[in-house]
């Protein structure tokens, strides 16, 4: 922490003329209609955080209406159906499209400030996930008031769920809101994963990596495993309505308990990956106000890391009650102490941080929402702590306990850190703070609102009241916890107008003041839209306290990168750990490309839902298209050569293979792509033990001959092959090398034909995927398989167009090689499918 | 950068708020004066004329795209029912196959058009939408039942037909058969009597029912309570006395069934399985609790009726058009358990057995 | 990346215990006949929670760097992996096995 | 505290020894949350004297991880061993009894003399003392049982049968509801369990199995003929006529229950009459069809046939 900065710094003074308007000149952010293709963090990331907000006042508008009727037993206030409507939508609401993408947002606008990085490495992915996700939200709000919003609660357990119980388009459209935040946060986690490891300056090696930054690894990460399995959940439960695909109809060999243990696998990580962010933005926050570096930074990483993975060993604590077997249940109670560990780890690290001052520790209005977080969560944690005992569990269930301990987790927890948040890093975006007299009085309305409305919860909960009614009978006794906590409500909503108010009033875009606070990491370097004129070397966690004149040489541009040497978007990437400068990304500007494919994706799932078919297959069409146009302009090639960042160092700006963005890119998408289909196999072994009576056995007529699965298997392993080949076949000389591009295609043909295969050899031994659970699961499993190889197909297609274009070469190959990356796994998860369907009936 | 043409300065834009402006004035003078002549003893102005007619035609044409036509526009039981009504509801302003339309009618302006040769002139579609919703202006009125859709339908399978149709054949289609006494006549020309079924299997066969229902029927029509735009005009005319009338005969009439249709075996066993032991599984009460013999004089009997009626009835129950009296709102959700196929297995159950 | 999947060698020795005790119990008592799977899932978890503990005791005794942020978060990770599959084998001494709660 | 639906107010084996694990769990929280208030307060005071030792890193080893891991140890026992004793016992001497999850009411098959059981509906009769395992299945979506004052709920999960034990301490009515949530009318899914002594039990078992108390007057024998005639037989079984429909509840003996449509609302024969006629506004989207066709003078008569049926 105490090295020395270097002696020298690595560009010298005076630094050229214009070099300053050059940068304002490539990254200036596009005026008028032109706004829209924006994708500068700063920019998007602030629309971003706006959009999520948005939904936050929205889903709490609803609340509201919910609490008011509840205020009194026997009220007639809102109807049965409306209020059904109402909490299935606050739910998803805030779970789906606040809380996720509001993480994600601050993920994308903090993140390249904190790591001194011109952007994140892909801006037009992030761009692309924002626009997808703000115009699907607004059209699942929306359904509210057309009476089309779902009645299935944000869980949407069949078989209440499956079209017999839920006629109608409703459903779909829950699962029409789901499918776009599932898109969002995968490009997320590609975006916030490959920037944490890659674009952070040089220096930072992990030790000293600000603990957001650590927070937000861990986050990605987690959504990697934790996204897919509810992708498979709504893939089935779609096709289930749509097509009769028996995955969760008990009748026919499905179980509704799949989709329980597919969604809670999601979604009690989900409450993690929602709050290990905002517990990374308190342990940035805590340090500046007490004046002193965090105690513990390590134990807090190791929490960070353990509550990442103990946190999916919970999901059947949402689950204790449905009569699986009590050992199962023993293992999951176990692994929630487990969790709790970490918790307190955190916990005490920021008590003792706010001992450790200098000083007094600062009550600011970002401190007071710290303390009020510390507060309400340490409450959240313990009832957390009691609802993970299982006997208690069978009473707590599904009551107002469980309601108010979770708001108390999730307001507690990531609402007021984000509150804090806003506080803390409004003056970095804005041209004034947020004002700190009305700051207090936000808080403690807040505070005391929020007490007032969820405290008394426990209590409703204790005398017997379930979740989800949207009445109670007037003399059992829960009138007076109810009214209390009606009348919280209020005055939290109070507390939100009046902090709405404040932002309208002195909230502007623009530069703010230089470190208001005297906080000591990157973030609060002077900055403008190109980020900080130079990327600092780091020695120390917080830089700006440990290294003089940090703030003053950067601005002055006498550290790396202070110019544009390649005359566009760049930024430098550093190895993973060690961040050592590697070679420089030169990153897309803004573009119509992405956007319109957003606006096309949106609009082709928004009229599949309402099952116009024909016009979503041409939105559908003209997204791939505009995906293609939009990825023809990246990979630029290393036509700019080395280029000097400072300090005599010269980096390439291009690298293909390992070391490059795209393929850490690229391998984080097989990671989703294989917690997919481990999600499956997990699925289909679960379905076996429900009702091996459906299952194929050996000797039945249902599972094809050996020769279909050797043949499929025999197709992926030369499609394997033939993509060594090719890759090898780029360095041949030019008559030659032309076979290289061919032979990726029928690379790509075999794959296909492989998938093809199996999935004829199934129908021609009779089976049919409506027919049963296991056929369902089969024909499922081809699918994905599908979704990859025909991914890869569209891919060599590219990589052929961009050969013949000239755009693709020995050296130039990134499209080549993320093509066989990809074709490569398809051919794995492909024969480890075959292995399973094909050998594990035989075992039987 | 120089401007284009086409990027207007201020100076255009005012200009071309000043003319909107004075134009609007101009024709408020003219409605003003009074100068324009409505009289219907003389015609448009030619240009006036084909200005409306171009706008009528868009208007169809725009309105009627979401409309789609049933599979089956040329089956005889829906041309039935639409000639029946045709003759009572169109023919005099629109004239029919032989009959000219009524003279006061013809001094009409824009005059009612001949229907043989204007029909085919517009879709099915089209035709739909005009009969269901009528035109403004014109005098043409809409279906007195609008969410009757089905019956609309029958109209323009009629429509449909009556290029091609010569004076005997409408004659033959529109007959009116002798009845027993004047005050049923109306009726029988469609339910048929003792001695003659109904024109079309989508009109139920009256004999036999209690003569409770029967006035319950005719009394729900009148109100528009069972929403139709066939029967309401009828059932309209009669009075208390008429009503009883009419009830009293034909549930003095002895029970008859309409002749078989062509039911796959399968079906009429299946349908028979719904109507005695209903289906548990999906909460569906057996239909003969009600309507067998022991039920209530209110609840209709089945037992004969034609499997094109009882089908069809159930459709419009799962839509809840009959929802609006006690009877249709407790058979509205009973209906909506069925699915498509129970409700043909039901419907051919019933035509098939002896009342 | 070998590096950082080092880093979390406890927590994955933790998940892996747990997938193979809960998959385990599900299967056995899904697919024994009532009586006879008590024995084999006792048996099962009792083994698995011994090796996992054998792993993280060899993996903390070598945490494979001298780097020592990366030492001591290594470290800990795998104490606090130990406690948590300790706490999940105990559970089989305690409750019975392939009974409904 | 003390409703007839509370988890604080148990008058069951199982939900006593819950309240005593949520009582000593509420304790040991309040002192830990205590702890970390005043630690808290410690830490922002300026010069505390505690505040040196507060500042490193030995607070976070020694009270964020040694100490929790002690109390968790402890408490993850105990909740297991809580776990064990409430599993379910294979008592010879056990009542069997099954309820069924239908939206939005429960179906309840006693078994009777001679093995052949008889149905009832919205309302579980037990005897003190006795375990009571109840089968628990669902003819359409996922319900959960759930009579606090008694045991925890157990869900009803389609093609599964879950078995729960009760054990009830003291006669008396205690209240339940469903506590999954089941679409529509889900907040109007309640029932009451009423725990008789021994003999009252049987004896009133007896009497249930037994068929309906035939009209006695001319307004009830009109009543019958009125629920025959108008169909009601159809879905609703009455027990001793030709009404033997099963897929609404068992009227056999309706007139004797504690309520009406699933604890919803009071039970005499003016409630039955509003529910015949209004159902639908009453508890919106259930499955009976309103009967909105009879005259004041049938309702009356229907409404006091079936309030009879004792």
């Amino acid at each position: 922490m105490n090295e020395s900065p270097p002696a020298d710094l690595p560009n010298p003074l005076p630094r050229p003329a214009r070099e300053r308007e050059e940068l304002l000149r490539i990254w200036a952010t596009p005026r008028g209609w032109r706004r829209l293709t924006a994708v500068n963090n700063t920019v998007i990331g602030i629309f971003y955080i706006g959009m999520a907000f948005l939904f936050f006042i929205l889903a709490g508008l609803l609340g509201l209406l919910m609490r008011a009727q509840l205020a009194a037993g026997d009220s007639t206030l809102l109807s049965q159906d409306l209020y059904n409507q109402l909490f299935t939508v606050h739910g998803t609401t805030m779970m789906f499209l606040f809380a996720v993408p509001a993480m994600e947002a601050l993920g994308v606008m903090l993140l390249p400030q904190m790591l001194a990085a011109r952007d994140l490495p892909f801006p037009r992915l992030s761009a692309f996930a924002i626009w997808a996700y703000v115009i699907g939200g607004l059209v699942f709000f929306s359904t509210i008031f057309y009476d089309l919003a779902p009645r299935g609660g944000w869980f949407m357990y069949p078989p209440l769920t499956l079209t017999e119980f839920s006629p109608g388009d409703s459903a779909d459209f829950w699962l029409l809101g789901i499918g776009f935040i599932e898109i969002s946060a995968i490009a997320g986690a590609v975006e916030i994963i490959v920037g944490v490891l890659r674009t952070r300056p040089p220096g930072m090696s992990l030790d000293k990596m600000p603990i957001f930054a650590w927070s937000m690894l861990i986050f990605a990460a987690m959504i990697v495993f934790a996204f897919p399995a509810v992708i498979l959940a709504t893939m089935m439960l779609e096709i289930e309505r749509s097509f009769g695909w028996p995955f969760f109809t008990a009748a026919r060999g499905g179980d509704s308990l799949l989709w329980q243990h597919l969604f809670w696998f999601f979604g009690h990580p989900e409450v993690y990956i929602i709050f290990l962010p905002a517990a990374g933005l308190v342990s940035m926050i805590v340090p500046t106000m007490a004046r002193t570096p965090l105690v513990g930074y390590r134990l807090i990483v190791v929490a960070l890391i353990a509550t990442g993975f103990f946190s999916f060993g919970l999901w059947v604590h949402h689950m204790f009650t449905t009569g699986i077997p009590a050992l199962s249940l023993a293992f999951f109670s176990a692994a929630s102490m487990a969790v709790a560990v970490p918790s307190g780890i955190q916990v005490f690290s920021w008590i003792a941080t706010m001992a450790a001052g200098r000083g007094r520790f600062r009550i600011t209005t970002p401190s007071l929402f710290v303390l009020g977080f510390l507060f309400i969560f340490t409450v959240g944690g313990l009832t957390g702590v009691m609802v993970a005992v299982v006997p208690f569990d069978f009473q707590a269930h599904d009551t107002y306990f469980v309601v108010a301990h979770f708001h108390y987790v999730l307001i507690g927890g990531m609402v007021f850190p984000l509150f804090a948040t806003f506080y803390y890093w409004a003056p970095m975006v804005s041209r004034r703070a947020l004002s700190e007299r009305f700051g207090r009085w936000v808080f403690w309305l807040m505070f005391v609102g929020f007490n007032v409305t969820f405290f008394p919860m426990h209590i409703a909960g204790l005398m017997g009241m379930p979740r989800r009614v949207w009445t109670y009978p007037a003399d059992i006794g829960w009138d007076l916890p109810n009214l209390v906590s009606t009348i919280g409500a209020f005055i939290l909503a109070a507390g939100v107008l009046l902090f709405v108010i404040d932002l309208g009033l002195r909230f502007r875009r623009g530069k703010g003041p230089d470190n208001p606070w005297q906080a000591g990491t990157l973030e609060w370097l002077p900055n403008d839209v190109y980020s900080t004129r130079s990327i600092p070397h780091v020695t120390s966690r917080e830089p700006l306290w440990e290294q003089p004149g940090l703030a003053r040489d950067v601005e002055q541009g006498r550290y790396y990168l202070p110019n544009a040497p390649t005359g566009g978007r760049e930024t430098i990437v550093t190895s993973p750990v060690d961040a050592t400068p590697e070679y420089v990304i030169r990153m897309p500007g803004p573009g119509w490309a992405h956007f319109f494919a957003a606006v096309f994706t949106a609009a082709c799932f928004l009229l599949l839902t309402v099952k116009v078919v024909v016009p979503a297959i041409a939105c559908g069409v003209l997204a791939v298209l505009s995906c293609l146009v939009w990825v023809w302009q990246l990979d630029l090639g290393p036509g700019k050569g080395p280029v000097p960042i400072g300090a005599g160092i010269s980096l390439p700006t291009y690298r293909t293979g390992p070391t490059s963005h795209s393929w850490w890119a690229m391998v984080v998408l097989m990671l989703v792509a294989a917690s997919l289909y481990l999600a499956w196999m997990f699925s289909y072994l679960y379905l076996w033990t429900v009702s091996p009576e459906v299952w194929a056995t050996g000797d039945s007529p249902l599972l094809p001959g050996v020769e279909w699965p050797v043949l499929s298997g025999a197709l992926l392993l030369a499609g394997t092959g033939l993509l060594v080949v090719a890759g090898r076949g780029l360095a041949w000389t030019r008559p030659l090398r032309h076979v290289s591009p061919a032979l990726t295609l029928i690379a790509s043909l075999c794959l296909t034909a492989a998938t093809i295969v199996e999935i004829f050899g199934h129908w021609t031994a009779g089976l049919r995927p409506a027919d049963s659970a296991y056929a369902a699961m089969v024909y499922l499993g081809a699918t994905l398989t599908g979704q990859v190889v025909i991914t890869v197909l569209i891919m060599s297609l590219f990589a052929i167009a961009r050969y013949a274009a000239g755009k693709l070469d020995n050296v130039r190959r990134l499209a080549f090689d993320n093509t066989a990356l990809l074709g490569w796994y398809g051919a794995g998860q492909g024969l480890v499918g075959l292995v399973l369907v094909h050998g594990f009936p035989r075992l039987l | 950068m120089a401007r284009r043409w086409w990027q207007p300065t201020r100076r255009d834009a005012v200009i071309a708020a000043l003319t909107l402006c004075g134009l609007a004035v101009a024709g408020f003078l003219v409605a003003l004066s009074g100068v324009y002549d409505i009289a219907a003893s003389r015609s448009h102005l030619e240009i006036t004329r084909w200005f409306l007619e171009f706008g009528k035609r868009r208007a169809v044409a725009t309105y009627s795209l979401p409309v789609q036509a049933p599979p089956s526009l040329d089956d005889r039981n829906l041309v039935r029912l639409g000639a029946g009504h045709f003759r009572d509801g169109c023919a005099s302003c629109h004239g029919a196959p032989g009959e000219q339309a009524n003279p006061i009618v013809r001094a009409m302006q824009p005059a009612p058009p001949p229907l043989s040769v204007r029909a085919p002139t517009w879709t099915a579609e089209e035709l739909f939408w005009i009969v269901r919703n009528g035109l403004k202006y014109t005098g043409m009125p809409a279906w007195p039942a609008p969410r009757r859709g089905d019956e609309v339908w029958a109209v323009v399978a009629f429509l449909l037909q009556l290029p091609e149709m010569d004076a005997a054949r409408y004659r033959e289609l529109t007959r009116l058969p002798p009845a027993d006494t004047p005050a049923v006549a109306a009726c029988v020309a469609c339910h048929g009597d003792s001695s003659s079924p109904p024109v079309s299997r989508l009109v139920p066969r009256l004999n036999g029912q209690s003569q409770r229902y029967l006035e319950l029927a005719l009394r729900n029509y009148a109100h528009g309570q069972r929403p139709s735009g066939i029967m309401q005009p009828q059932a309209a005319r009669l009075n208390s006395r008429t009503i009883e009338l009419v009830a009293r005969y034909y549930a003095g009439l002895k029970p008859a069934s309409v002749p078989p249709a062509d039911a796959e075996a399968g079906q009429i066993e299946r349908g028979r399985g719904i109507a005695t032991g209903g289906f548990e599984e999906r909460g569906i009460p057996p239909c003969l609790t009600c309507h067998g013999g022991h039920a209530l004089a209110t609840y209709p009997k089945l037992a004969g009726q034609s499997e094109a009626y009882i089908a069809g009835q159930l459709h419009l129950l799962q839509k809840g058009i009959r929802a609006d009296t006690p009877q249709g709102a407790i058979m509205t959700p009973i209906a909506r358990l069925l699915s498509d196929r129970q409700i043909e297995d039901v419907a051919a159950w019933f035509a098939s057995v002896e009342p | 990346m070998p590096l950082l999947i080092r880093l979390v060698l406890g927590p994955i020795v933790w998940a892996a215990h747990f997938a193979v005790v809960y998959g385990a119990h599900t299967a056995l008592c899904a697919i024994r006949p009532p009586g006879t799977a008590e024995a084999s899932v006792a048996m099962a978890v009792g083994i698995a929670t011994l090796a996992a503990l054998l792993t993280l005791l060899l993996a903390g005794m070598t945490p494979g760097t001298a780097v020592r942020f990366r030492r001591d978060v290594t470290l800990l990770l795998t104490v606090l992996s130990a406690i948590a599959v300790a706490w999940l084998g105990i559970t089989v001494l305690i409750v019975p096995v392939c009974t409904s709660p | 505290m003390n409703g007839v639906q509370s988890v604080l107010a148990p008058r069951g084996q199982d939900a006593e020894r819950i309240a005593t694990l949520f009582w000593t769990m509420l304790g040991g929280g309040t002192l830990i949350m205590l702890a970390v208030a005043v630690l808290t307060a410690l830490a922002l005071k300026g010069d505390s004297p505690g505040r040196g030792w507060l500042r490193s890193e030995r607070l976070v080893v020694w009270v964020g991880i040694v100490l929790p891991v002690c109390l968790l140890t402890a408490l993850l026992a105990w909740g297991l061993f809580a776990l064990r004793a409430g599993a379910v016992h294979s008592d010879p001497d056990a009542l069997r009894v099954a309820v069924v999850g239908e939206r939005w009411w429960w179906r309840v098959i006693y078994p009777g003399a001679g093995g052949r059981s008889f149905e009832s509906a919205n309302e579980l009769r037990i005897p003190v003392g006795r375990t009571v395992n109840v089968e628990l299945r669902t003819a359409d979506v996922i319900h959960s049982f759930w009579v606090p004052s008694l045991a925890g709920k157990v869900d009803m999960i389609p093609g599964r049968t879950n078995v729960m034990s009760l054990v009830a301490n003291a006669t008396g009515v205690s209240r339940g509801q469903c506590a999954e949530y089941c679409g529509g009318a889900h907040a109007l899914m309640s029932f009451h369990v009423v725990a008789l002594n021994a003999t009252e039990f049987e004896s009133w078992l007896a009497h249930e199995s037994g068929p309906a108390i035939p009209p006695a007057d001319a307004e009830t024998r009109l009543g019958q003929t009125l629920f025959i005639t108008s169909g009601c037989g159809a879905c609703h079984t009455i027990r001793g006529t030709d009404a033997a429909g099963r897929i609404g509840p068992d009227l056999t003996h309706v007139g004797g229950r504690l309520s009406l449509a699933a604890a919803t609302m009071s039970n005499d024969a003016a409630a039955i009459g509003r529910w015949i006629r209004d159902n639908q506004h009453i508890k919106p989207q259930n499955r009976m069809p309103p009967f909105a066709i009879f005259d004041d003078r049938q309702l009356a008569a229907l409404s006091r046939y079936l309030a009879g049926l004792k």
